[in-house]
């Protein structure tokens, strides 16, 4: 187990090497300039002079093998000296957004809190719903209930969040005036009356990511219960006189969660993704709303960057699934 | 050698001594999934009604009135029984704007998600099949999985459209891209369900069976290995179809989708969007147009899977 | 349109307001939305005008102007001119006196250092200020004494006070960022977050494009203002939800460009949370006209140069039926509402200098048909397109992607084809469109259609530099990288010479007629340019706010020490 | 050993000479190769025309790698296989695909070897499909031809596998394997998935199919008794090598090597007198790795007999009496069953053996 994972993580090394190489390709190649939303008013020269002084000018090996050093090199440097107070960095130019002069890094600082909070809670609660939906779909299959619930499901991914969500603010917190339609990103929770107000700029993009995730793992957990429901060991284990509720949460459970904690682990980073359009609909200056600015100014030192996260994150979430599934499978050994 | 698939010969047989060939035994378990069954009836209707309801209801969906006053007189109405849809805020009908958004982004949906499940299901065959290509094919998926799609999409949109678009016109060039566009960003997913299955597949002795025989790998794949990861590829399929229209409407979103003058579900809604306060309805319809679709297809899915799967069938 | 009327009374009754305030702080929060969100506060690292404006709570110039476009002195004494001696009489110099005790929000005084250090900062060649079109021609700025700068100019300058006036030209620290000059500039994120200046409010924190929160400068020259203890300017999302948060759910007390469509303006009104702001200024929705040939069967490098002039827009004619074709009051009921008004100017305003040409707001469908039967278009295949040598009349209208231009384009096409005229329409994303990157096809500049549609002003009220795009030697081509700003193409010895006349020229009301002139031959006498709407800034203000007056010469948080809470 | 195995009736169809099957072990971080399993290590034997080789062990001694090797079903490692005068183990693709219509196989699991998405007349069809260029017509009546001769009723040809019971489904495999008219078939564990009842229903109808069409088969399977009945010789395996090869009575009789002996021993005897006398045999230790075999016998870590030489030194299969060939230092050619004498053995009456 241990050398299959430290294998993957080498392996990972020239995928992940690969990946910010084409990322760095793909968004040098995409359209737009970075210097797009600045207003025609500023005349040619001041523009190449701008651009000069971002380093935007160089040519793309040039930009990416400096990038490279920076991600890999130097802002761990300064990760170090932050937490130790020691000065390995000594001021080296860091990866700096050439929309905002700022560290890029900085900035995935300050946003990351907002999405963790919406994204992590969406999915959580998500997960929370989906798995009893799923169990118990399976259990009574073709029940109303089961109907109900694959309604449910099926409603949850087939109606797109952008559609939900608009429809959301315009009911509840533009025509109701329930909910505010701005996310304040400097509340923090100190008393009773800001953690209700956390609640409330929380609960409808809450609401609509986590219907949508558990949309997704309620399906999966409906169909991998219902596989195993349909095993002999099952039929065994009823024949002994075991309880209903033994056999379904001893037996059944065990053996069908293992796939779904895998979906699970796998969806997290798609979660990010996948928050970038719910981000927008409800003004979460979260790290996909970040990334979608600077795409729309072609910041490529941030496009770059944050997308190389989100690889990263990927790349790792595949790892821990497949170990997750090695260890709560016995059947799976991976050497 | 002739290259006869399995199905002639059980056809013949049938044709001796039964008369319900498989596919009556799925249409028979199909018939019985009361939820695909209503999907069908509406993914039905509405095809029929973006395919043939143009032929019935002719008005232009891009007309507008070049006379100023008249066309005040037409902006923003509500359903009546001159537009029962209402008209926008040019006064194009909207039944008709509907109508034909809904022929491109069926056709969009449907021909992106067969571009995605055809390389998903090569790549994944041929990773699970043939042991030599499996790590290179499946570092070339987490790859892909772990590019950003959203800027890829757009580089590809940038480079090709207009070579694409000189070559095969506007239209027909742009609704070639986007559907190669979101096929090539969203096979991944079927590719790693189907490899899992293949390499199940593969140690099944009914494989080795074909082996002994003499069955050659490429028919081993298309007898013994694709008929069995049909389910998966099903299931896959119909996510694909929901996502490619969502991804198509996503597209429009950024202006990267359609000519401004070609209408799609996912254009009309984003539009809709910015009227929503005083026009609600403008991102109903294509709102419920989208959902609705691709509820259906999910449900007729779901059946597909129940019928194909023999063992749910035997019960 | 009624209740735009009754806009420009509300704003006009804010003027005349008495500020009434007691104490500096004492109306706690005023929250402030720019959907566009601020990426930093120095002007000179960003000219993005939401960068501009946030800096502009903090950072102050020698003078700004005020909401009808004139100069007030803001940390000078008072406006240099050639009768107070301020500028020498051979328009060489003009010499800024600062005002007397001022200091920094550290405490520190200002000095002229500063205003010196301003201009070396921005003019450093590794800086890459985004100002530097504001010090273009200054040779020297001398400090004869701390209160004093002098800034001599290379050649005579007509008009001397684009250095260090308006929100885009802000005077900075120099003890603050003597170690952020040239190649250092981008890495003081510190200094750019949180600037010390001269304005009503100092920075307590900043989050990149996403909210700056502020508080009352305590060092503030007048020590009643700002009525505000803090601010707080948050940033993200669209449009839309920047008007509803201020007139529908009431969560900001301001909100900036809130451009929406004219239908949802109304709605919106009725609601009686707050009231949209406009001011009109100098940007112009436009439809320019390609006059050298963009056909793709052309090699790469003569499409749309002047080595190939356009086939059937270089007709005067056919361009004058172009313009004669458009309803222009439609487009802005359609499209803009408060936000806009017809116009059939390149320079609409201020009034000195802006050409009194309406004749074209009149749309006339018959006479534009007319003209092109006279010219020889006709249509002799009978397929509704005219067509005269062989050439149809056919045109590729580009544009960016934007709800407003797409309908707009619906819009002229239909009309265009009511006369004739085979429309194609294109639209392109934005950051390609405006994004200069030379090797894209679809920028603005290489015009690779035959007519395309944006909108366009200038900085400040000088137009010179303005009407300067439509030289000769500004028109982009592959020698210049695409570069130039003369898009139309447009050549003309009698419009170089009058624009000569103007760089000599001084005097307010003389260049104003120099400028209408210019403004005609370009609009009216030769149609290469085709005014749609004069776009006004349109914000949204909350009922609850008051002493706002709403600006289109300068940053529209020009005034905020004047707010107040309405009692 | 290069004529080992050969009697003197019939003439080989199958002559398997030094059959080597090893699946390489990969470890460590960088996959490196450090080893093999030696699933088979060097294995010869004949089978004749007409007779069937039964080939007995205990799981994971190889024999089902033997039968997936003959027909090259596994590229093997080493050695050769010569089925009726070619050599299997190096025919070129195209030759091996026109060679396999006289070779088949009948696999374990019923339910596992037959395509559930495929119908009983196509999954028996699909070798016609694949060697002949027939009409549909002609395959059919083949298919129906097939039906009949393991007792299938025709009505069921369109029926798919999960719709029969487990002894049909072996009759479906069997069809599926007769369909070419092979002249040789590897039966891999045909019973071990069947019922008892039905199991004898299944080797019955082998043993009449081999009447009727002349068949070879190799018959693997761990039932002892049920080898007795249909093998007429019996070749003994262990970890991955031949123990002893012997025409069935004389193996059943007495058998001469010692693992056989106490493979044997287990098997109940039907006359109850002797089964009362009956003593068992039972092996202590573990079958050790096929990837790390002891040096010298394979047996010899649980070998009750174990003499030193046969810790260093491979025991050979050589021919110790007529027709019988046994690899064991202790049974030469000349003291045969010399050393059968019960020494070492331990007697014990309790059920835990090692042989299933």
């Amino acid at each position: 187990m241990l050398s299959f994972t430290i294998r993957r993580l080498l392996a990972a090394i020239p995928t992940l090497l690969l990946i910010s190489l084409v990322i760095f390709l793909l968004v040098d190649l995409a359209p737009g300039s970075p210097l797009s939303d600045i207003p025609l008013t500023v005349p040619p020269e001041v523009r190449q002079k701008m651009l000069a002084a971002m380093g935007a000018d160089q040519p793309v090996m040039v930009r990416y093998f400096l990038w490279l050093k920076q991600f890999f090199w130097i802002e761990p440097l300064y990760g170090i000296d932050a937490l130790l107070g020691t000065d390995f960095a000594q001021g080296a130019q860091r990866i700096i957004s050439w929309q905002s002069r700022v560290p890029v890094f900085q900035i995935i600082g300050e946003r990351l809190p907002q999405t963790l909070t919406v994204v992590g809670t969406a999915y959580l609660i998500g997960v929370l719903i989906a798995l009893p939906i799923g169990i118990y779909s399976a259990y009574r299959q073709y029940s109303w209930f089961d109907q109900a619930g694959t309604f449910f499901a099926m409603a949850g991914f087939s109606v797109p969040t952008f559609f939900t969500g608009n429809i959301l603010i315009l009911i509840f917190a533009v025509n109701l005036g329930w909910f505010p339609t701005i996310y304040d990103t400097n509340l923090t929770v100190t008393d009773w009356e800001s953690l209700k107000q956390m609640l409330l700029q929380m609960a409808l993009p809450v609401t609509v990511l986590a219907l949508f995730n558990a949309a997704e793992i309620s399906r999966y957990t409906r169909s991998s219960v219902l596989e195993n429901l349909g095993q002999d060991y099952v039929r065994t284990a009823r024949a002994k006189g075991m309880g209903e509720g033994k056999v379904v949460m001893k037996h059944v459970l065990r053996n069908s969660l293992i796939p779904v904690v895998t979906v699970i682990a796998l969806g997290l980073p798609t979660v990010f993704g996948g928050a970038i359009v719910t981000e927008q609909i409800f003004k979460i200056n979260g790290i996909g709303a970040a990334l979608i600015g600077a795409i729309n100014v072609s910041d490529l030192p941030t496009v770059q960057t944050v997308t190389f996260i989100f690889a990263v994150l990927i790349v790792m979430f595949n790892l821990i699934a497949d170990i997750l599934y090695g260890i709560l499978d016995p059947r799976i050994r991976y050497d | 050698m002739t290259e006869r698939g399995p199905e002639t010969v059980t056809a013949s047989v049938a044709r001796a001594e039964r008369v319900r060939g498989p596919w009556a035994d799925v249409w028979a378990q199909f018939r019985k999934h009361k939820g695909a069954m209503m999907a069908l009836g509406v993914l039905g209707t509405l095809a029929l009604v973006c395919l043939v309801g143009p032929l019935v209801w002719r008005i232009d969906p891009n007309f507008i009135e070049s006379d100023t006053v008249k066309m005040f007189k037409m902006r923003n109405q509500g359903p009546s029984f001159a537009h029962p849809l209402g008209t926008d805020q040019l006064g194009r009908d909207m039944l008709a704007r509907m109508m034909f958004g809904g022929r491109i982004s069926l056709a969009v949906g449907t021909v992106a998600m067969l571009v995605a499940i055809f390389i998903g299901t090569a790549v994944g065959v041929i990773a699970g099949y043939f042991r030599r290509m499996d790590g290179l094919l499946m570092r070339l998926t987490d790859l892909f999985l772990a590019l950003p799609l959203l800027p890829l999409l757009l580089v590809m949109m940038f480079l090709f459209r207009d070579s694409i678009s000189g070559a095969l016109g506007p239209r027909l060039g742009t609704f070639l891209l986007i559907v190669l566009a979101i096929g090539l960003t969203s096979w991944m997913q079927a590719a790693r369900v189907v490899r899992g299955e293949v390499l199940a597949l593969k140690e099944r002795e009914f494989v080795l069976a074909a082996r002994s025989i003499g069955t050659p790998s490429r028919r081993i794949i298309t007898r013994h290995i694709l008929p069995n990861v049909l389910s998966p590829v099903l299931v896959a399929a119909t996510l694909g179809i929901a996502a490619a229209i969502i991804t198509e409407s996503v597209l429009s979103f950024l202006g990267l989708g359609f000519p401004p003058d070609f209408p799609t579900w996912g254009r009309l809604l984003y539009d809709g969007i910015a009227e929503i306060r005083t026009y609600p309805e403008r991102v109903m319809w294509p709102g419920i147009a989208i959902s609705l679709t691709v509820l259906s297809v999910n449900y007729i899915g779901d059946g597909l899977r129940d019928a194909l799967d023999p063992r749910i069938r035997g019960r | 349109m009624n209740f735009r009327t009754a806009l420009l009374g509300a704003a006009a009754a804010f003027v005349l307001a008495p500020a009434a305030h007691a104490e500096r702080g004492a109306d706690g929060e005023v929250k402030v939305f720019y959907y566009q969100a601020v990426s930093t506060l120095n002007a000179y690292l960003s000219s993005g005008t939401k960068d501009v404006e946030a800096g502009s709570l903090v950072l102050e110039p020698l003078a700004g102007f005020d909401q009808d476009g004139q100069l007030f002195p803001r940390l000078a004494a008072d406006i240099p001119t050639v009768e107070n001696g301020g500028v020498s009489a051979d328009l060489t110099t003009i010499t800024w006196k600062l005002k007397e005790g001022l200091v920094w929000s550290d405490g520190s005084p200002v000095t002229s250092a500063d205003v010196k250090f301003t201009w070396e900062y921005c003019t450093h060649p590794e800086g890459g200020c985004a100002q530097g079109a504001k010090y273009e021609g200054v040779k020297s700025v001398d400090t004869p004494d701390d209160l004093t700068v002098v800034v001599t100019f290379e050649n005579p300058k007509p008009y001397p006070y684009q250095p260090f006036t308006g929100g885009t030209a802000p005077i900075l620290q120099k003890a603050q960022f003597e170690a952020c000059i040239g190649a250092a500039a981008a890495s003081c994120t510190e200094q750019n977050s949180k600037p010390i200046g001269t304005g009503p409010f100092i920075v307590t924190d900043f989050k990149v494009n996403d909210v700056v929160t502020l508080e009352a400068n305590p060092n503030y020259r007048d020590p009643a203002k700002p009525a505000f203890g803090k601010v707080t300017l948050k940033g993200g999302g669209d449009a839309l939800a920047a008007a509803s948060a201020v007139m529908e759910t009431g969560e900001f007390d301001y909100a900036w460009n809130t451009q929406i469509n004219p239908e949802q303006q109304a709605q919106m009104e009725a609601g009686g949370k707050g009231t949209f702001v406009n001011a009109f200024g100098t940007l112009v929705e436009r439809i320019e006209i390609n006059m050298t040939n963009p056909d793709p069967a052309l090699p790469e490098g003569e499409r749309s140069t002047i080595k190939h002039p356009h086939p059937i827009l270089t007709d005067a004619n056919v361009r004058k039926a172009l313009s004669m074709a458009i309803d222009r009051q439609t487009l802005v009921d359609v499209g803009y509402g408060g936000a806009g008004r017809p116009t059939c100017n390149l320079v609409p305003a201020p009034a000195f200098q802006a050409s009194d040409n309406t004749e074209c707001l009149t749309q006339d469908i018959e006479g534009a048909k007319a003209l092109l039967e006279g010219a020889g278009w006709t249509d002799s295949d009978g397929d509704g397109i005219r067509d005269k040598d062989g050439k149809k009349l056919a045109l590729l209208y580009q544009t960016t992607v934007n709800p407003v231009r797409q309908d707009f384009q619906a819009l002229i096409k239909g009309w265009w084809n009511a006369i004739g005229v085979e429309v194609e329409l294109k639209a392109t994303d934005p950051s390609v469109f405006f994004g200069g990157d030379a090797a894209s096809p679809d920028t603005f500049q290489k015009f690779y259609a035959d007519v395309q549609m944006f909108a366009n002003n200038f900085d400040g009220t000088d137009a010179e530099p303005y009407m300067a795009q439509y030289l000769c030697d500004k028109i982009p081509g592959p020698d210049n990288q695409w570069q130039g700003e003369n898009i139309n193409r447009f050549c003309d010895p009698a419009y170089e010479a009058l624009k000569a006349t103007l760089s000599t020229t001084s005097g307010i009301e003389a260049r104003g007629e120099i400028v209408k002139k210019l403004n005609d031959m370009i609009t009216k006498d030769t149609n290469i340019s085709i005014p749609l709407v004069d776009r006004g800034r349109f914000s949204a203000k909350s009922n609850t706010l008051d002493g706002f007056v709403m600006n289109s010469w300068d940053t529209e948080l020009w005034n905020a020490q004047d707010w107040s809470r309405v009692k | 050993m290069a004529d080992g195995g050969r009697i003197a009736q019939g003439k080989p169809l199958v002559q398997v000479r030094d059959l080597k099957m090893h699946f390489p072990i990969y470890a460590g971080i960088l996959r490196r190769k450090v080893g093999a399993v030696k699933a088979v290590d060097g294995v010869s034997f004949d089978i004749m025309a007409g007779e069937t080789l039964g080939l007995v062990g205990e799981s994971g001694c190889g024999k089902s790698t033997v039968g997936r090797a003959l027909l090259r079903l596994y590229e093997l490692t080493g050695g050769s296989v010569v089925i009726d005068g070619e050599d299997v183990a190096t025919l070129s693709p195209d030759a091996l695909r026109r060679k396999r219509p006289m070779m088949q196989m009948v696999f374990q699991d019923p339910q596992a070897s037959l395509n559930p998405r495929m119908t009983l007349a196509a999954i028996i069809g699909e070798p016609l499909d694949e060697h002949t260029d027939w009409s549909d017509e002609k395959k059919t009546a083949r298919v129906h031809e097939l039906m009949d001769q393991v007792g299938l009723n025709r009505r069921f040809a369109n029926r798919y596998p999960h719709e029969f019971s487990g002894g049909q489904r072996q009759r479906i495999g069997i069809a599926r394997a007769l369909a070419l008219n092979p002249k040789f078939i590897v039966c891999d564990e045909p019973i071990a998935a069947l019922d008892v009842s039905i199991q004898a229903q299944v080797v019955n109808l082998l043993e009449d199919l081999q009447d009727t069409l002349g068949l070879t088969y190799l018959f693997i399977s761990h039932d002892l008794s049920m080898v007795r009945h249909i093998a007429d010789r019996v070749a003994v395996m262990y970890l991955g090598q031949i123990a002893e090869l012997s025409p069935r009575e004389a193996l059943y009789a007495r058998p001469l090597h010692p693992y056989a002996k106490a493979l044997l021993s287990a098997v109940p005897e039907a006359d109850p007198s002797l089964e009362a006398t009956r003593q068992r045999i039972i092996l202590t230790g573990d079958v050790p790795s096929p990837a790390n075999p002891p040096k010298g016998c394979n047996f010899c870590t649980r070998c009750p007999q174990v003499i030193p030489m046969c810790r260093e030194v491979e025991p050979k299969l050589t021919e110790v009496e007529p027709g019988r060939f046994v690899a064991c230092h202790l049974v030469g050619p000349n003291n045969a069953g010399g050393h059968a004498s019960p020494g070492a053995e331990v007697r014990e009456h309790n059920q835990q053996g090692e042989l299933s």
